[in-house]
């Protein structure tokens, strides 16, 4: 067998392998007498400046991508999304209702509020937890973050306007007003202060694909 | 390629070792049956085609029909459990036996015996094709098996970021839509358009005395009907109302095929008296 | 950006890869303007005579051990799904005959199908459903994978061996599903396009780079 085939057989084991593999483990596929070092020589002279390149790690050999292009493989992601209904609903019932436990919101909008729906805005960084409330089962409270004030240019949570403005601005066409509870909405409710929170908040996800 | 049509001279030459003939046992042993061994009626035919050592186009039918009847008979004769299929199957070359022995009479309606034996050819011809090229592909070279992709995949990390298009506009809308659904919490349930089973025979019942002859029930259906939850409704309760009638007495009714349009007549008294 | 590397960067994201890449998701990660059909003729050429080949598979392109080594490497143990008859050739008939419906898999093998048989070929990701005839009794039709053609080595279901053959002796016309046409005299109905599935289809196609 020539050189040429041998080296051929290494590139073959080496792609092929899941793990690194010892020159020895090499020799084992090549006629007896062959120099698996000079030929893993030749092979990572070969790849010297391809895209990949032959590696030694630990005493075993493997092909690797080479360093300089090791960002092909890490991608960061910019993706626009369009919130769902219920998720923007939900986000202007924390504005208005904030500190708002789940709970509340869910009676607010007479349906379940689904995790994914508050993880959505929390990924988004327009509410946040505010801590836990001192009741049994001390549910977390959710609020609006700074990020959500910038978002649409308000100073204050008290900057949105009330639900008089609001019809008076036409959203509330249609509808008697007085059968709506006016008080509810002026604004976030005094409530004693949250606890804060423990547990970190992370944004973005890290995602392997294979 | 070599190597399959070797297989394929292989295959011919030496009998299916699930049907084992052999010429020194009596004539009742000839066939040994593996019944287990077959995948149904047409893997039997295959095989024993086979045996007969030329181009399937060729086989002999009559042959093949009588080494059939006699991998059944055997069968049973061992009381191994044999599947409808094998039954239904025995049962139709019987038929077809008989149809090849005797003189064909011309029936425009039926498949001339010829035409059967034919189609029954096609079948174990495209059997055995699809089973070559099965075989074929088998034995191309597969990954994971005799050639492999990159062993140790180096995987693509994504980090992604989401941004959320929002504005105050949408925002505010959708807290104002939240409101009205609060303050209107009517309850309405629209009316379905329903056609009545009552007015659909008070229809039939009219128009079967003004037709004559068989008609298509569609043609009964009141036209232009835009509403398509009425034109639904028509239709169903027009259906009843031919089977209401049928039942009653005052119509006959003819379907020729799955699916076909539905045909009715109306059934007079006086006409029942004439024909019966 | 030089051609050259060009060539290193779809070298190392090819290489980096285990499932065939498309020359689309190259492009996405190469300068503007440049011609990555072009670079992939050339890598292929590099690699012509290593023990490591770039083939083109599903109409996407892969790095694959060289079919020549294949004594070297092929493994008979384990890992070899040892496909009963049924299921070898069931995969042939919805391969040359897809789409194509269960009762016709039943019509031309003369039995019917266990359960199990399909479901072995769609546990290995060789057959999928493609959606439903528009004939009475809406039945879902199958066809093949991209894995079933990256498995075969198979650039698209039209390089199936014998194709034309099989066509040509009529073998792959409409298959007349009366369970017992012998004696029926059904025309062969009339092949009707068939429904897009309502639900996602497998996600194996897209799973690339994304």
């Amino acid at each position: 067998m020539d050189k040429q085939e041998q080296m051929r057989i290494c590139e073959a084991l080496l792609f092929a392998s899941d793990r690194p593999l010892s020159s020895i483990a090499l020799a084992e596929q090549l006629p007896e007498g062959s120099d698996p070092d000079a030929i893993l020589a030749e092979l990572q002279q070969k790849y010297e400046h391809s895209g990949v390149n032959l590696v030694e790690v630990a005493g075993k050999w493997m092909f690797q991508t080479a360093s300089d292009l090791s960002f092909l493989l890490r991608k960061e992601e910019e993706k626009e999304r369009k919130l769902s209904r219920a998720a923007v609903e939900t986000l202007a019932i924390v504005a208005y209702h904030q500190p708002v436990t789940r709970a509340e919101i869910e009676e607010i909008r007479g349906v379940t509020v689904s995790k994914g729906t508050l993880d959505v805005l929390m990924e988004a960084v327009w509410i946040r937890p505010l801590g836990r409330r001192r009741t049994p089962g001390r549910p977390m409270t959710y609020g609006t973050t700074e990020d959500f004030l910038v978002q649409f240019g308000l100073n204050s949570v008290k900057d949105l306007p009330g639900l008089a403005e609001l019809k008076a601005a036409g959203f509330l066409d249609n509808v008697n007003t007085s059968r709506l509870n006016l008080l509810g909405d002026e604004g976030p409710d005094e409530e004693q202060p949250d606890l804060p929170m423990d547990d970190d908040e992370s944004s973005s996800e890290e995602q392997v694909i294979s | 390629m070599n190597d399959l049509i070797d297989n394929d001279i292989d295959e011919f030459e030496m009998p299916d070792p699930r049907l084992v003939r052999s010429d020194d046992i009596g004539d009742d042993e000839r066939l040994i049956v593996d019944i287990e061994g077959f995948e149904g009626p047409l893997d039997v035919l295959l095989a024993l085609s086979r045996t007969q050592k030329v181009d399937l186009k060729r086989i002999s039918i009559l042959e093949l029909v009588k080494q059939y009847l006699e991998f059944v008979n055997k069968a049973r004769a061992l009381r191994l459990e044999l599947a409808a299929d094998y039954l239904v199957m025995a049962a139709w070359l019987a038929y077809l036996k008989s149809r090849l022995l005797l003189p064909e009479e011309d029936n425009e309606d039926e498949l001339s015996a010829e035409e059967l034996a034919a189609r029954l050819t096609y079948q174990l011809e495209r059997l055995n094709a699809i089973r070559e090229r099965a075989a074929i592909l088998m034995s191309r070279n597969q990954i994971g098996r005799d050639i492999f992709p990159r062993g140790a995949p180096e995987p693509v990390i994504v980090t992604r970021h989401h941004t959320y298009e929002l504005s105050i506009y949408e925002l505010l809308k959708a807290y104002a839509e939240h409101k009205t659904r609060e303050a209107v919490a009517d309850i309405r349930i629209h009316k379905r358009a329903v056609y009545t089973l009552d007015q659909a025979i008070d229809r039939l019942s009219d128009m079967l005395g003004l037709a004559l002859d068989w008609t298509d029930l569609e043609q009964f259906l009141p036209q232009n009907i835009k509403d398509q939850q009425m034109a639904k409704s028509i239709k169903a309760s027009m259906f009843s109302a031919s089977l209401e009638m049928a039942k009653m007495g005052k119509a006959d009714l003819v379907q020729k095929q799955i699916f076909g349009p539905l045909f009715i007549r109306g059934r007079k008294q006086e006409e029942e008296e004439d024909n019966g």
